[in-house]
């Protein structure tokens, strides 16, 4: 495989066709009747997804560092490049992404009656924009593409979106714009500083504000500096308190909405603290207040989500209570730093991608069936749709962290790697295992289990090819990371111990670390 | 056969477990190939565990053998394995575990026929198999884990297997919810295990734990209380025992195979399988001991006022399970094992007694469209006629339950009574630990006895008509039935005690002891010997038979009547009867005031009211409430606008001359 | 010199021209109070002219072209006004408001 | 034709060319109408000849911007270097701009006379003055040229109350803020004993700035502030720009704040470059609560256009933000912003225009809703300028928000970068309704939209604002070349010097 990649000179060109290519895919989808439009966005997501899966083999992840990095000069007078890079973490997250977008638009299929070219269109649009997020390596270009992404899921919420749509969108977009905005003026900050640092070089280069992030000059500031990525972030997480926007867009969203919110925009937030709230600055980030305040809210965040997820009647919600839930495991994971801690991170942003997709294309194909979302509505669905009722019960296991399975992987590691250095924490955290427990199978007791006493849900149809076809690869995934997660946990662990000496400040950009001692465990 | 193999035994239940789902799915009328597939995979990994436990008692090894399958999760020092050990331990619970375990499922094939969800059942059963065998096979505590929380799975899909009654789906509900509180123990004492010895290998744990560990400590002790409460949640200790009871919903050989012979045990399992760190922590011993103690006569004593049989057997399991924690407790591991086993042997049959009972009552009630309570004894009485077979055996498992010699029962639990009454010379505690053993022995015979009285003898209160459909079960149920017998009644010989002499030197203690050596040398057990023995024995025979024949008595003491006519039971019967109400103080002080919380408090007010409330919509209110005061300004009067824009001038002059 | 007095007396002219501008109702009594505050400002030149030379006086008489332009223009809107609402009070003419 | 004597006569006259060109142009206009002003025909036709004149001006300010033309000595009444140019340019524009918005505009609602086209003519003449202005006398004289002819258009809807309205207030406000300027022209020559800008610099440099020069710098302030609609002197400006025609409006928006915004820097920066000190601090209030009070006012309004209107207040502030930096970076950002603002601000209320038939002040969140289904390419255009105005990325207007953001924070004083996000944040919360309105809502009822056909001059204003906003978000290249050599122009004045001296 290396060998054929290496003769198309893969590694060239793939960064720049995965941005471009879904962009061209997105007008032609535009331009085509109603139709074709389904069935040109699956083709070209599936495509997009064949053209990324080379990055598997052919990025060399084994040294953690940012590997195809390609610069082109943008705007030279504001020291601004495209410039674009990947590493074993950008590359499990560019993969989840590619690999979801062709179920996202399968899923889509029955769903979506109205204006079906622009919606494939923007889930196109989107893709560009979510993949440009993880591989940005220009702080210019990182903040175009974390904006831009907006744009589309705003209108997704917005035109193909429930009920209360229109107030789940604004605020979805307003949330989020919050934070970017003060990430914005910190983004400027540290380039101005870097500039005064580095001869007046004004450059908006990942490495070069890396290069001066821990200068003195930065260090007064860095404070403020860092609050600003760190609410950015923190909202995207969406870590508690930030969190209210989520279960609006969630419930409102359709479909493929909900499962790209929940399986890639979220991990955003966690990889925005990992590529660069942390690595910028580690002092602040594991300043005593800091590190206590972080792992307090992201503990919270575990049984506050869990507990409030369990009394959720719209089964949407409860999904979004437990990212909430979720997502404070993974924030745990990183704010520890261990290496346990951290790949348990990426894991969990990895199953949480699988197993939550999975439960959301899961709710909309009930919901397509029976046009409601509350959780009171169903009951006894065992009986009528048997495969539905499995593949529900496996993922809904899944999401609850039943070893064996993907989510146990993640939460596992994370709780193990933050035990030593957050012992009360992790151990209030670790209790997220009986109140997920509760919430989860409280809710397929509800749906699946009980007496069948609805007439409405006795005709049902069981799910169909189609729906299998989304479902099975969500499902793969998730039995095969439960089960022999190495080779993803190989993939991301040198990138995960280069996060953890840029914790330490032990890496300067230039590429090199100075000191490996003291990184291991 | 190498033990090499020992990963057949995982697969055969497992491919049956795939088998038998996609005919659920697909072809849920394919009985016949269930029948076959489902005990058949179980069979054969007896057969696979049968060939290896014979090559180990040639060839007993000194050091566990562990077989590596694949890298499982891997991240810096923390390297987990998916691989299996073999050794003793492992060894006899393999034997237990696919022995009564295919006598489980033969059982079943005559039990469940007629229901619509067979294929499914036998899915289930056989994946429960998998995951215990992953259980007691897994070399480390995770690998471990995966068949703790697979089993917790299984139960939870199993007691709600009739899931369209919510009863059951809750129970199933509730016995996952509990589990997983101790699973949360688990979790934490695994933590604590690798951050100190750097490794989850049982092998590592036993090899290391002596010196990274300060016998007595703090931290060894809260280790193994995390371990414990796990254990607690898994074996339906007090205070998390709350789910047994309720487990019973599921169908009946559900209860005997998970809820009595395999499952339940686990707990114990897993505290022989770390007797290192219990046996270095004196005090978590102690808690073992006396919250098997206390759960063995609090549960023996609900058992003495319940009337649906299989209750009575689930509060008699739970009872049973502390006998067994009071073993392990008092460092008698191979005692807790041993009455692990004979439990086993007893318990299934009992089980599986009942469930012929209930399935000749629930025909009799069938063929009558009759809707009594099948399960309740106050409608059987008598059914000694009908059902001789069934008769017959449970009586034999009732004195093996109930420790008359020289039935299985009655070594194993003599052995623990031993050791708890031979620790009290060091801990005076144990005493009392030792005669809570003792009444609770005393309350086992009563009621076992009130249960074989009820349901065997006297007159027959099912219905006149109904009595004519009452008769014995086939011979795919009674076949296993007799080989339970069998084995409850001989199943003392695996451990004989010293008195008994020459085979004791073979005994389970032996085969047990490379990997309960290193235990022993930090907690050695101190058995009583001489006359102390002889009174002991004599005393437990004593009890067993007085209890016995007191059950018999009072039961028969006055006539019973049938359930519908029952009327409420008063004093402290009622307490009993009413369990204590546990169920209702754990409902009314966790379980609503939590969801209560969540709703009014924590969703309503925290997260709706003020997060949402307050700082998102509030935020964006006051905007506009802003903008809407600016708006008033903007009154469209000229003379404001220059009294503004002079306003404006004033204040600016008066900045630049500052 | 009477730089200062000759100062002195156009600011309070020009003040008198703002107090105006902000007490007064009528629209052409406030266009007069501006026309007040720009030839204050035209005596500020003037005076300041005596010191500076020239540029202040020619600057005089761009200021008066203007305010005749700024007249003409003013007078027709007032009376635009006017037409529509048979009133040059200003408190009647508040259609654009909020 | 690189150097250019303005001492002489010939050489002033090439300087001022585009200025002549367009007055020129505005008296051609003026003798047409003399002979024909009766039908839509003579109008369009007095349009068309209009948008020649300012094409030619506009060909000339290319021959002397491409042939660099420079001053061979002093500096003298007109300014000769980039940032006119840049400035003429974006006035140039937004005067094109507003003729094509105007042609169909004034014949649907029956205005029919063309002296709108002389007046505007004019008006752009006084701009070009004043965006020019190296002395303060032509500085007074271009900004009267521009006002006065923009109080008759602001009332030249004569059947209108609220057009007349809005003339009368504009009118009577901005002579009020003449005087002010004109008395702080006044005190300026008193101080400084000259109206030459660089002479003023440099005497104010030299004796540092005492009290007369301060209270000339205040005046002046109030002056210009009035102009680009600045808190607190903006009170005027919903109630007109709300009531004055909608291609009156903007032109208003585009044209007379670019004029005001230009001069205002070229006055700061050159004037009193080194009293920076004196005037941040101001700049910097006038700046935030603009920002803050434009933005939560507009939060609240009903009518499309008058959200506009505070909006446009708002931008006054971004824009002030910029001036506050006082560098060249400051004066690059504020002229990009500008060319963004003009751009957006042009293609919007062109849609305006068209979206409110029966009157555009009636335009709202609701007549709007749904329109994305019948007219996908109005809605899309708008949807872009919304976006534009947010300062959203991929638009034209996030460039210059970004330029904004980042000639603050080179001063390394961040307070009025968060102010700016923040109410950025705030007015998402009005722009994105009128999206959600267009595409998220379903029309009031089917036939509300039929009528929504942009007419041809407008279409092209529209489709090449859309274009160049996109464009020019995402490759900004060109734009930030010519901003930034504008802004070198002001390389070597006082204020750079102590620009650099704070660095």
């Amino acid at each position: 495989m290396s060998n054929f990649l290496a003769s198309i000179n893969y590694n060239s060109w793939i960064l720049h066709v995965l941005l471009v290519f879904p962009l061209l895919g997105a007008v032609a989808v535009f331009l085509s009747p109603a139709a074709l439009a389904k069935r040109l966005a699956f083709a070209v997501t599936l495509l997009e997804f064949l053209l990324s899966l080379g990055l598997w083999w052919s990025v060399n992840t084994s040294n953690g560092t940012m590997e195809l990095m390609q610069t082109i000069p943008w705007i030279p007078q504001w020291g601004i490049s495209y410039a674009v890079g990947i590493d074993g973490i950008s590359l499990t997250m560019v993969l989840l992404t590619t690999m979801l977008m062709p179920l996202c638009v399968l899923g889509s299929f029955a769903a979506i009656t109205e204006r079906e070219p622009g919606y494939y269109a923007l889930l196109l649009v989107l893709t560009t924009g979510m993949i440009g997020v993880f591989i940005a390596m220009d702080m210019f270009l990182f903040y175009v593409f974390w904006e831009v992404m907006l744009v589309p899921m705003y209108f997704l919420i917005g035109v193909w979106g429930g009920k209360n749509r229109l107030y789940a969108a604004l605020k979805f977009f307003i949330y989020t714009m919050a934070g970017s905005l003060l990430m914005l003026v910190a983004i400027l900050v540290m380039v101005r500083v870097a500039a005064v640092m580095g001869d007046g070089k004004v450059s908006f280069s990942y490495f070069h504000l890396l290069q001066y992030a821990q200068s003195p000059i930065m260090g007064r500031i860095a404070p403020w500096l860092f609050l600003a990525f760190f609410l950015a972030f923190a909202i995207k997480v969406p870590l508690f308190p930030f969190h209210t926007w989520l279960p609006d867009a969630h419930v409102e969203a359709p479909t493929a909405g909900s499962v790209i919110l929940a399986s890639v925009l979220l991990k955003m937030g966690t990889y925005g603290f990992i590529r660069f709230a942390i690595p910028f600055f580690p002092g602040v980030a594991f300043s005593t207040f800091v590190t206590n305040t972080v792992v307090t809210l992201a503990v919270i965040g575990v049984v506050y989500g869990a507990l409030v997820a369990m009394v959720q009647p719209d089964i949407k919600k409860l999904v979004a209570y437990s990212s909430v839930s979720h997502l404070g495991f993974a924030v745990l994971g990183i704010w520890a730093a261990s290496v346990q801690g951290v790949q348990g991170a990426l894991m969990v942003m990895i199953g949480h991608g699988f197993s939550t997709g999975a439960l959301f294309f899961l709710i909309g194909m009930i919901y397509e069936r029976r046009h409601t979302r509350e959780i009171n509505a169903y009951g006894g669905l065992a009986r009528v749709v048997p495969i539905f009722s499995l593949i529900l019960t496996v993922v809904a296991l899944a999401s609850i962290g039943l070893p064996g399975l993907n989510g146990f992987v993640g939460e596992f590691l994370v709780l193990i790697g933050s035990f030593r250095i957050y012992p009360y924490a992790t151990g209030i955290a670790t209790t997220g295992v009986i109140f997920a427990a509760a919430y989860m199978l409280w809710a397929l007791q509800r749906i699946i289990f009980n007496k069948l006493d609805k007439p409405a849900n006795e005709v049902i149809p069981d799910l169909n090819r189609r729906e299998l076809a989304v479902l099975i690869p969500l499902l793969i995934g998730i039995v095969w990371m439960g089960l022999y997660p190495k080779p993803v946990l190989d993939k991301i662990e040198p990138a995960a111990r280069r996060y953890i000496l840029m914790t330490k400040g032990l890496v300067v950009p230039g590429d090199d670390v100075i000191r490996t001692k003291g990184a291991s465990q | 056969m190498n033990p090499s193999w020992i990963w057949l035994t995982i697969a055969l239940p497992f491919a049956g477990f795939l088998v038998n789902g996609v005919l659920a799915l697909a072809k849920p009328d394919a009985k016949r190939v269930v029948s076959l597939v489902g005990p058949g995979v179980l069979l054969a990994a007896f057969a696979v565990a049968a060939s290896i436990f014979a090559g180990l008692w040639t060839h007993p090894p000194e050091e566990p053998i562990v077989l590596p399958l694949w890298a499982w999760i891997g991240a810096g020092a923390l390297r987990v394995n998916f691989s299996l050990q073999v050794d003793q331990l492992s060894a006899v619970m393999l034997m237990v575990v696919t022995g009564v375990g295919s006598l489980i499922h033969i059982f079943s094939v005559g039990y469940m026929r007629e229901d619509p969800g067979y294929a499914r059942f036998f899915a289930y059963l056989n994946l429960f198999v998998a995951f215990m065998l992953i259980l007691i096979l897994g070399s480390s505590l995770p690998v471990l884990f995966v068949g703790w929380e697979g089993v917790g799975l299984c139960s939870y899909l199993l007691i709600g297997f009739w899931y369209q009654e919510k009863a059951n789906a809750d129970a199933g509900k509730k016995a996952f919810i509990v589990n997983r509180i101790g699973d949360f123990g688990v979790l934490i004492a695994m933590f604590l295990i690798f951050w100190t010895i750097g490794s989850l290998e049982f092998t590592d744990i036993v090899k290391h734990a002596p010196s990274a560990y300060a016998a007595g400590g703090t931290l060894i002790t809260v280790i193994t209380m995390f371990l414990f409460l796990g254990c607690a949640g898994k074996s339906a200790q007090i205070p998390l025992y709350v789910w047994l009871p309720d487990a019973m919903a599921g169908p009946t050989p559900v209860s005997a195979l998970i809820h009595a012979a395999t499952m339940v045990t686990a707990g114990v399992y897993l505290v022989a399988r770390t007797s290192i760190l219990f046996s270095m922590a004196p005090v978590s011993s102690m808690v073992v001991a006396g919250v098997g103690a206390t759960t063995a006569l609090f549960a023996a004593s609900i058992g003495l006022r319940q009337y649906d049989i299989k209750k009575v057997l689930a509060y008699s399991t739970v009872s049973q399970l502390g006998y067994m924690f009071l073993g392990v407790g008092s460092a008698a591991y191979s005692a807790g094992v041993f009455h692990l086993v004979t439990h086993a042997f007893f318990k299934a049959l009992l089980f599986l007694g009942s469930g012929s009972v209930i399935h000749a009552m629930h025909h009799a009630y069938h063929a009558t469209h009759s809707h009594e309570d099948a399960q309740d004894m106050r409608n059987m009485g008598g059914l000694s006629k009908y059902l001789p077979a069934t008769y017959w055996l449970m009586l034999l498992a009732t004195f093996a339950i109930a420790g008359v010699p020289p039935f299985s029962g009655f070594f194993s639990k003599d052995e623990i009574l031993s050791a708890a009454f031979g620790r009290g010379a060091e801990h005076p505690v144990f005493y009392v630990f030792w005669a809570f053993g003792v009444a609770a022995a005393l309350m086992t015979a009563f009621y076992m006895m009130r249960l074989m009285a009820m349901t065997f003898w006297g007159e027959n209160r099912t219905g006149t008509v109904e009595q004519e459909h009452l008769h014995e079960a086939p011979a795919i149920m009674t076949g296993p039935l007799v080989i339970l017998g069998v084995l409850s009644v001989i199943g003392g010989v695996l451990n004989l005690p010293e008195f008994v002499g020459g085979l004791s030197h073979q005994g389970l203690e032996k085969w047990l002891e490379p990997v309960l050596a290193p235990a022993a040398k930090q907690m050695p057990v101190h058995m009583p010997h001489g006359s102390t023995e002889t009174i002991l024995i004599v005393a437990a025979s004593l009890t067993a038979i007085a209890g016995l024949v007191a059950g018999w008595k009072a039961t028969l003491a006055k006539p019973i009547t049938v359930a519908k006519a029952a009327h409420e039971e008063v004093g402290f019967a009622r307490v009993l009867f009413n369990k204590y109400y546990i169920d209702e103080i754990y409902q009314s002080l966790i379980v609503r005031p939590l969801v209560a919380i969540s709703r009014l408090f924590l969703w309503k007010f925290v997260d709706q009211g003020v997060i949402d409330g307050l700082g998102v919509n509030g935020s964006g209110g006051l905007a506009r409430a802003l903008g809407w005061l600016g708006g008033r300004l903007q009154s469209g009067q000229l003379g404001l606008y220059v009294i503004v824009f002079v306003a404006g001038a004033v204040w600016l002059l008066h900045a630049v001359i500052r | 010199m009477l730089l200062g007095p000759s100062l002195v007396l156009s600011a309070i002219l020009f003040s008198i021209g703002v107090v105006g501008v902000m007490i007064r109702r009528n629209a052409i009594v406030l266009f007069m109070c501006v026309e007040l505050m720009l030839n204050a400002v035209n005596l500020s030149f003037v005076a300041l002219s005596t010191a500076h030379g020239f540029g202040g006086q020619v600057m005089v008489f761009f200021v008066m072209t203007v305010a005749a332009a700024e007249a003409a223009v003013g007078l027709a809107i007032i009376l635009a006004i006017f037409r529509h609402t048979k009133s040059v009070d200003l408190k009647n003419i508040n259609l654009l408001q909020g | 034709m690189t150097g250019l004597d303005l001492l002489t006569p010939s050489g002033l006259m090439v300087a001022m060319l585009p200025e002549l060109v367009v007055t020129l142009a505005a008296v051609i206009v003026l003798l047409i109408n003399a002979w024909r002003h009766q039908t839509a025909a003579d109008s369009r036709f007095a349009g068309m000849v209009s948008l020649a004149g300012l094409v030619a001006a506009l060909a000339v300010l290319g021959a002397l911007w491409r042939g660099g033309a420079a001053p061979l000595g002093a500096p003298n009444m007109i300014a000769l270097d980039g940032y006119r140019f840049g400035a003429q340019l974006l006035i140039l524009g937004a005067s094109i701009g507003t003729v094509l918005l105007s042609l169909d505009y004034l014949e649907r609602e029956s205005l029919i006379a063309p002296e709108y086209y002389s007046l505007l003519l004019m008006a752009t003449s006084g701009m070009m003055f004043l965006a020019g202005a190296e002395d303060l006398i032509v500085l007074f004289l271009g900004l009267e040229v521009m006002s006065v002819p923009v109080y008759v258009l602001a009332a030249f809807n004569r059947k209108s109350a609220v057009s007349a309205e809005a003339g009368l207030k504009y009118f009577l406000v901005g002579a009020l803020a003449s005087a002010f300027l004109l008395y702080g022209i006044a005190l300026t020559y008193g101080a400084t004993g000259s109206t030459a800008l660089t002479v003023v610099g440099q005497r104010i440099a030299a004796q540092g700035i005492g009290t007369m020069s301060g209270l000339g710098l205040a005046l002046m302030l109030i002056g210009l502030g009035f102009k680009v609609a600045s808190v607190p002197f903006h009170m005027w400006a919903p109630d007109v720009y709300d009531g004055a025609p909608t291609p009156v409006t903007a032109y208003m928006a585009t044209g007379v704040k670019a004029a005001g915004f230009l001069a205002l820097v070229r006055v700061l920066m050159v004037g009193f470059g080194s009293a920076v000190d004196t005037w941040q601090p101001i700049i910097g209030v006038l700046a935030a609560a603009s920002m803050i009070l434009g933005n939560l006012v507009a939060l609240a309004q009903r009518s499309i256009k008058r959200m506009l209107a505070y909006s446009s207040v708002a931008h006054a502030g971004y824009l002030l933000a910029a001036v506050w930096s006082g560098s060249q970076a400051g004066a690059s950002a504020t002229m990009l912003y500008l060319a963004a603002y003009v751009l957006t601000t042009l293609a919007t209320f062109g849609i305006l225009a068209v979206l409110g038939r029966g009157g555009e002040r009636d335009v709202t969140l609701d007549s709007i809703a749904g329109l994305a289904q019948r007219r996908p390419a109005i809605a899309a255009a708008l949807t872009i300028c919304m976006f534009s105005l947010l300062g959203f990325p991929g638009t034209f207007g996030f460039i210059g928000k970004w330029a904004i953001l980042s000639s603050i924070t080179a001063e390394h004083h961040q307070f009025l970068a968060v102010v700016l996000v923040l109410t950025s944040l705030v007015s998402a919360g009005y722009y994105l309704p009128v999206i959600r309105s267009l595409y998220m809502r379903p029309p009031l009822n089917a036939e509300i939209h039929d009528g929504v056909i942009l007419p041809g001059a407008a279409r092209l204003t529209v489709a090449l604002g859309v274009i160049l906003l996109l464009v020019l978000g995402i490759l900004p290249r060109l734009a930030i070349d010519r901003a930034d050599s504008g802004a070198r122009s002001f390389a070597g004045t006082a204020l750079d010097r102590a620009a650099q001296a704070r660095r």
